[in-house]
């Protein structure tokens, strides 16, 4: 029998930025197919693509044997192709029957009502199929996690799906649901559906999987039989990136404690998180998504009120929950979402540069124009954003100078300690350098910096020291010279005992 | 603000950007040019300044709600708050307070109203135009209850000044109004509070997250516009040397139109001063010639009407061309 | 939790009517009687007709401010084609006109919003001014009396023993229910308002979909008019001015979230009985001629509290 | 280019509403012709109902009949004061010769009439009055006063008995004439009918609806309820059709201020027996007889008596000339007008 799904030289590039390249695999039908990679590999990029939400910059992709028109998801849709996603792209305010028809209803009395004995019996089914009950007249959000999961892929599987697509399908899931999701697609692998599996949980993977590919950097190493593999052979593939690429250089000896966070709960995100930055230290967290590391972030930078805990600067405590408090006692946070949270995006490049020190810049109560403008220009060339002018708006800017956009933001406020969020997400190889040696140059300078990355090598090249983060609290702390992929990622991965490991 | 800076590769007019300005410009231009011929009398100075009497609290409310509405906010309780304001005012006159003391009360009163809207927008986080649409009964209702809907007057001429006098041959309430509109101008476009309120409007979770002030902010626009409103019901109260519970009755959508009219976006982030006193003069000369040269009122609510839709039809037709 | 809260929120308007009812009827024994039960849903029928559109349209994110205006217009024109002093034309053939007239105000506003991307609150906005003068213009400063008997009935008449207005009221809220709760047309609403990007993935045409609200909104302002102008023998200017303000409150308050998403008729029809009943309360509770002047303040006092009540509650429930 | 369209398209808009209107509006320019020309302006409270309507065509009348008088009518259709008086400036600014002003609110428009009289042009009151130093004559059909107690006084010949409960359906709590006739009323109702109790004045918002539901309620609240006062052109028929809904007629009374042509069915099946008017024709035909002879100076302070032509002698009391033609409108005589 041939391949269900068959890929070949798949590319994609955004401008001069490549996020994947040469993807050639296969997916057969009644097969378990997981994808393993770090954040940033590429995993996503090829979810997008099989969906139609992106087009290809280069590449086929064939199903049953037919081409596939690529960057539409109603071609998509129609040759049976289903993603369910991490975040749930479905309808908060309706319930499990509208969730899973909703865009094809079956009908009766000529089309014009809905034919709700059936879709009851149909979702009832689905569901059943699933291992799942129907409970109707219940919003989705009311719903939990798994059951909402288990609509979307009964949404999925109501119509003829060929290719189910499963994008961290247990990362908010418990035990006992996972365990139910397993069932689930094993049931729907029976039924000779094809499962693109996606996911972090690498025994899950060694237990699920017929065949694993691995992603890294963008590229698709290799696709291997699951069978006989475990677990330190999957991490060994999917690290392999050149670590020295990020020497830290000259490690200055770190000054005393600026920042102390003790006992910081804010639940059920984060619980008893604890640790210490030094003046001109760089600390790294790493972890996987939804460890709850940008949640402490946000906690420390007063945007979120914690349950319990503290966070103090300079050994005076912070107001809790009070983001201009933190940030004049000198706390700095460069956000995960630089597009939404970390920038005024219709505004000028001007403009958000000066943002953080707007009122300390104004004579009188008025704006200096020629003081912002100063500062704009200093942090333009302090960060080399490459804008042809300050009055350029901040939209147009590429990711990497958006980014460099928000850190100088936070420098024209002269911060104490500077938090990054996955600092180099979705930003060139070129940027991702500067941005690197500006972090250090930081440091060097005195800074307190903790740096939040799902990106290993990122990690384990600026930080001085890494905690590993897992399912809200602290699961490890590695120096730097004991530090490897293997450690760190056995730290953030999930269903494991934590590794005698510690500072 | 649509500001971009001077890029090389695009033609001068796309970097232009008061084109909403312009046209709005060349409309009350060309109504006038229009008007002069048709009717000389109305376009001597004598005649528009004569006419402007009832433009300058709508005027005045433009102000505020232009910062209001950027902030991707609303007020539809201003005229309202400016009932409640009068009524305070005569109360307090009447119970024999000096004039310019019962207007401060009543400023004071619109403050407080203002507060109350901005505290339950940002504090509470309602939707403003639901917030609003509450106090826009309970405000009237309440300068109702206390003034069992009469109106009150016998200013003495000291104080009516204030909305009748002259000083160079200005009326003294478009003197306020222009001492105002460059207060609030320069407070939108030259200070820390006017850039917030843009960031506010386009983004309030980056504009926290930059360290903003956003619910002081926010409650400072919905209190300025109780204070402007205040002003403008002293202004009224002196015009008309009357204090009552059904003034600014309805006023509150002539001024969002004549915001939006002058390019504010009703989804917050954009909007100058300068577009809304063109809006403002827009509305004030079409319905002021309408009425002089027709004198049918009914038709100024087509007019009104009509040119609201094919203002914002026309700034969408032209901004998809500068994108 | 959605849903279940819905619930409540219909079944706390119904039991803020039901205390209201029980509070009153204990001051006032009158208050307690069939004849007024009928004639508060008379008074509420225009508006539980017009909230049945409206809540469509705020379910899609959308608003509609025009409605007040747009009954003007219809009072207008009808009592111009029917009057035996003007037109004269049959009924049927007005009423239908009238209802085209909605329907076309309705498509009108739509276009605006769907097609030239003007945001719904500034197309009716601009509407409704023009509207307001265009009446005028068709009133021409006279009264229209002299209707039909026929004409009249639709607002006076009985089926059975219920009175046209409620039964048209009924009819059109139990087909808006059907409409929301049974056909693909109203889920796939809700599901635009809940979540528009989603919505779009999953190949709804949003934008037929809005302006078929807002089309179904005039046309329902339209037959609103027709069970109640003829109330009176004559129409006089400014018929239904300041409707908009009670409908879109009622809406609010019946629990339909004003960012979309959810809502239900039920809850819209409630929330405009509610708003009715606090004039007529007032006027049971005989507080005095001096009371009258607070009517208002007491009207917009109690949205307050209902809105502030229902943020309060939502937050308690983690819906803040 | 489409901007350049687009910008085309606003001028023609403009261009349009400047001067495409003529044929459905009279223009008011003044016609130049030898002798004495006059153009009077001519003020409602609120445009666009009936009872001004017919005022109107009553002015219309006087004008045609003299042929060199050009009568301006408009008015704020919502009837703001606030628009009232910015129309008296707007006229003022235009130079007509007079002003006939129904004042909505005395008080609001007091100043823009002084500010007229100021400029030299004459300003006199018909319909409503307002302070004496804001006009040089009213022409008189009845003042608050008088109007307050003809409504009580038919109300009460009515009901046939001097006491019970009675209630008002005004049209806003702060409309300024009516609350003037619910003073009026309430000092007559003191005065003569101590035993009649005034138990509500509620607001209709100039909306038939809600009169017709505010008397519902008020004859279900009050059910010894004798009497309503409808005093405004919307309260009084939407109150009679409540109480002949609710089977009340002969019950309970109703008595206000209307035209004859909106109130004919319900004075002919006996809902209402007793309208009260004057005939809004004449009052219109008076109001620019007397606007003529003030601005030519035939009629000045001190006259006794007004020659009003096809109206005969009018006296003229201090500045009041008497129209004296207060009406009470019964089945028998209805249909003799036609208003």
């Amino acid at each position: 029998m041939p391949p269900l799904i068959v890929t070949h030289e798949l590319g994609k590039t955004y401008g001069t930025v490549r996020a994947l390249g040469g993807v050639s695999m296969s997916i057969d039908a009644g097969e378990i197919h997981a994808l393993i990679g770090e954040n940033g590999a590429g995993k996503s990029t090829l979810i997008n693509m099989l969906s139609g939400v992106v087009a290809l910059s280069a590449g086929t992709i064939s199903v049953a044997g037919k081409p596939l028109l690529t960057g539409s998801v109603p071609a998509s849709e129609a040759a049976g192709i289903a993603v369910i996603h991490q975040e749930s792209t479905a309808f908060a305010h309706l319930d499990a029957l509208d969730n899973i028809f909703v865009g094809r209803e079956p009908r009766r009395c000529g089309g014009l009502l809905l034919d709700k004995p059936r879709m009851r019996a149909e979702a009832k089914r689905l569901l059943e199929s699933l291992g799942e009950t129907l409970q109707e007249g219940l919003a989705l959000s009311a719903l939990s996690v798994a059951q909402r999961q288990m609509i979307a892929i009964a949404r999925a599987i109501s119509v003829d799906c060929k290719l189910l697509i499963l994008d961290e399908p247990t990362a908010s899931l418990s035990q006992r649901e996972c365990q139910a999701l397993f069932a689930a697609i094993q049931r729907l692998k029976a039924a000779g559906v094809a499962i693109l599996y996606v996911s972090h949980r690498l025994e899950e993977i060694l237990a699920l999987a017929d065949r694993v590919s691995v992603f890294r950097d963008g590229t698709h190493v290799e696709t291997r039989d699951a069978k006989g593999l475990n677990k330190d052979d999957l991490i060994r593939a999917m690290v392999g990136r050149d670590v020295e690429e990020h020497d830290r250089g000259v490690v200055t000896a770190p000054g005393a404690v600026r920042l102390s966070v003790r006992g910081l709960t804010r639940a059920p995100r984060f619980r008893n998180v604890s640790f210490e930055v030094r003046a001109g230290e760089i600390v790294g967290m790493a972890g996987l998504v939804g460890a709850g590391r940008s949640e402490v972030a946000a906690t420390i930078f007063g945007a979120d009120f914690p349950d319990a805990g503290s966070v103090s600067l300079d050994g005076v405590p912070l107001r809790a929950g009070d983001v201009r408090a933190a940030i004049a006692a000198g706390v700095a946070l460069v956000p995960e979402d630089r597009q939404h949270v970390g920038l005024v995006l219709p505004m000028t490049v001007g403009e958000n540069l000066v943002l953080t020190v707007l009122s300390s810049l104004a004579r009188g109560g008025l704006r200096s124009l020629s003081a912002e403008a100063a500062v704009a220009t200093e942090q333009m060339k302090a960060m080399a954003v490459k804008a042809a002018s300050s009055a350029v708006v901040a939209k147009t800017l590429s990711g990497g100078n958006q980014q460099k956009l928000v850190i100088g933001k936070w420098l024209a406020a002269k911060p104490k300690v500077l938090i990054l969020d996955e600092p180099t997400r979705g930003i060139d190889v070129g940027a991702r350098a500067e941005i690197y040696r500006l972090i250090r140059r930081l440091a060097a300078e005195g800074l307190a910096t903790l740096v939040i990355s799902s990106d290993l090598p990122e990690v384990l090249g600026l930080s001085d020291r890494i905690l590993v983060m897992r399912k809200g609290s602290i699961s490890g702390e590695l120096a730097r010279a004991e530090a490897t992929p293997e450690k760190v990622l056995a730290l953030a991965m999930p269903q494991e005992k934590p590794q005698a490991v510690r500072a | 603000m649509k500001s971009s800076g001077p890029n090389t590769n695009e033609s001068w007019w796309r970097q232009y950007n008061y084109w909403h300005e312009t046209v709005l410009a060349m409309l009350i231009v060309g109504l006038l040019l229009s008007a002069s011929v048709l009717s000389p009398s109305f376009t001597t100075v004598k005649t528009q300044v004569g006419l402007s009497s009832d433009m300058w609290e709508l005027a005045l409310l433009a102000l505020p709600m232009t910062l209001i509405i950027i902030t991707a906010g609303i007020d539809l309780s201003i005229g309202s708050i400016m009932a409640l304001s009068a009524v305070v005012l005569g109360m307090t006159f009447e119970a024999g307070a000096n004039p310019w003391v019962a207007a401060m009360c009543g400023i004071m009163a619109g403050t407080a109203c203002g507060v109350f809207n901005g505290l339950t927008v940002a504090k509470l986080k309602v939707h403003p135009l639901i917030v609003t649409l509450a106090t826009l009964a309970a405000f009237r209702g309440i300068a109702e209850g206390i003034s069992l809907g009469r109106p009150i007057s016998g200013f003495p001429a000291s104080f009516t000044e204030l909305g009748t006098g002259t000083f160079g041959g200005v009326p003294i309430p478009g003197l306020i109004f222009g001492v105002l509109a460059l207060l609030f101008a320069i407070a939108l476009a030259r200070t820390p509070f006017g850039l917030s309120i843009y960031a506010i409007g386009h983004n309030p979770l980056a504009s926290r997250y930059s360290g903003l002030p956003v619910a002081r902010i926010t409650v400072a626009v919905y209190a300025l516009a109780g204070t402007v409103a205040g002003l403008a019901a002293a202004i009224y109260v002196a015009r008309r040397n009357t204090a009552k519970a059904d003034i600014g009755t309805g006023l509150e959508l002539d001024v969002i139109t004549a915001v939006v009219l002058g390019g504010t976006s009703i989804f917050g982030g954009s909007g100058r001063i300068l577009g809304t006193l063109l809006g403002v003069l827009a509305i004030h000369q079409t319905r002021k010639f309408v009425g002089w040269y027709w004198d049918r009122e009914e038709l100024n609510f087509i007019v009104v009407g009509v040119l609201l839709i094919a203002a914002v039809l026309l700034n969408r037709l032209f901004d998809k061309k500068t994108k | 939790m959605m849903f279940s809260f819905l619930r409540t929120r219909e079944v706390a308007v119904a039991g803020l009517i039901l205390l209201t009812i029980i509070v009153v009827s204990c001051v006032n024994g009158d208050f307690f009687s069939g004849q007024n039960a009928r004639d508060i849903l008379i008074a509420a029928a225009p508006g539980m007709i017009v909230a049945c559109g409206l809540t469509l349209i705020i379910v899609m994110g959308e608003i509609d401010i025009s409605m007040g205006a747009l009954m003007g217009l219809c009072a207008a024109v009808l009592g111009k084609l029917v009057s035996a002093d003007h037109a004269a034309l049959p009924v049927w053939a007005a009423s239908f006109i009238v209802l085209a007239l909605g329907a076309g105000i309705g498509l009108i506003n739509g276009l605006l919003v769907t097609v030239g991307k003007v945001p719904s609150i500034i197309a009716t906005l601009g509407m409704l001014t023009a509207l307001i003068g265009v009446s005028d213009l068709v009133m021409a400063g006279s009264t229209i009396g002299n209707f039909p008997d026929s004409l009249r009935s639709f607002a006076i008449g009985q089926v059975g023993f219920i009175p046209v207005p409620v039964l048209v009221a009924v009819l059109c809220i139990v087909a808006c229910v059907v409409l929301t709760r049974y056909t693909p047309l109203g889920r796939r609403m809700y599901a635009v308002g809940s979540n528009p990007h989603a919505a779009r993935l999953a190949g709804l045409p949003v934008q037929r979909l809005k302006l078929l609200a807002f089309v179904l909104t005039g046309a329902l302002t339209a037959l609103a008019t027709l069970i109640s102008a003829p109330q009176l023998d004559v129409i006089e200017a400014g018929f239904g001015r300041q409707f908009e303000l009670l409908v879109v409150t009622a809406v609010v308050v019946g629990g339909t979230s004003i960012s979309g998403g959810m809502g239900t008729i039920i809850g819209s029809a409630l929330g405009v009985i509610l708003l009715s009943l606090v004039r007529t309360v007032l006027i049971f509770l005989q507080l005095g001629v001096s009371a009258t002047y607070w009517e208002r303040a007491i009207q917009g006092g109690f949205i307050i509290a209902a809105v502030l009540a229902d943020h309060v509650g939502r937050k308690r429930g983690g819906h803040s | 280019m489409r901007y350049l369209l687009a910008l085309c398209a606003v001028s023609v808009l403009a261009l349009v509403s400047g001067c495409g209107g003529d044929s459905e509006a009279p223009k008011t320019t003044v016609t130049v012709k030898e002798g004495s020309s006059i153009t009077i302006a001519l003020l409602p409270k609120k445009k666009g109902i009936a009872y001004f309507t017919s005022c109107a065509e009553g002015a219309e009348e006087a004008a045609k009949a003299l042929g060199n008088v050009t009568v301006i009518y408009d008015g704020p259709t919502d009837g703001s004061p606030e628009k009232a008086a910015s129309m008296i400036e707007k006229w003022t600014l235009k130079g007509v010769d007079v002003i006939a002003v129904s004042p909505n609110d005395p008080s609001v428009l007091a100043p823009a009439m002084k500010a007229a009289q100021a400029k030299g042009i004459k300003i006199i009151t018909w319909d409503a009055d307002a302070a004496p130093d804001t006009r040089s004559f009213f022409i008189n059909q009845a003042t608050s006063q008088q109007i307050g107690e003809a409504m009580v006084d038919a109300l009460i010949k009515d009901m046939g008995s001097v006491e019970g409960q009675v209630a008002i359906v005004t049209a806003t709590l702060t409309a300024a004439n009516q609350n003037a006739w619910i003073d009026a009323m309430k000092a007559r109702l003191a005065d003569k009918y101590p035993k009649v109790e005034l138990v509500a004045i509620k607001p209709c918002n100039e909306d038939q609806k809600i009169a017709f539901q505010v008397a519902q309620d008020l004859m279900k609240a009050y059910p010894d309820l004798k009497g309503i006062f409808g005093i405004s052109s919307v309260a009084f028929p939407g109150a009679a059709e409540a109480i002949k809904q609710a089977g009340k007629s002969g019950q309970v009374q109703i008595t206000g201020l209307s035209t004859p042509n909106a109130m004919k069915n319900y004075v002919k099946d006996g809902t209402v027996k007793s309208v009260v008017l004057w005939n809004t024709k004449q009052l219109g035909f008076l109001t620019v007889l007397v606007a003529i002879a003030v601005k030519d100076g035939t009629l000045k302070a001190g006259a006794t008596e007004f020659d009003a032509g096809t109206l005969g002698k009018k006296p003229v009391v201090g500045d009041q000339v008497l129209l004296n033609n207060l009406l009470i409108f019964t089945k028998d005589n209805i249909d003799q007008f036609d208003f």
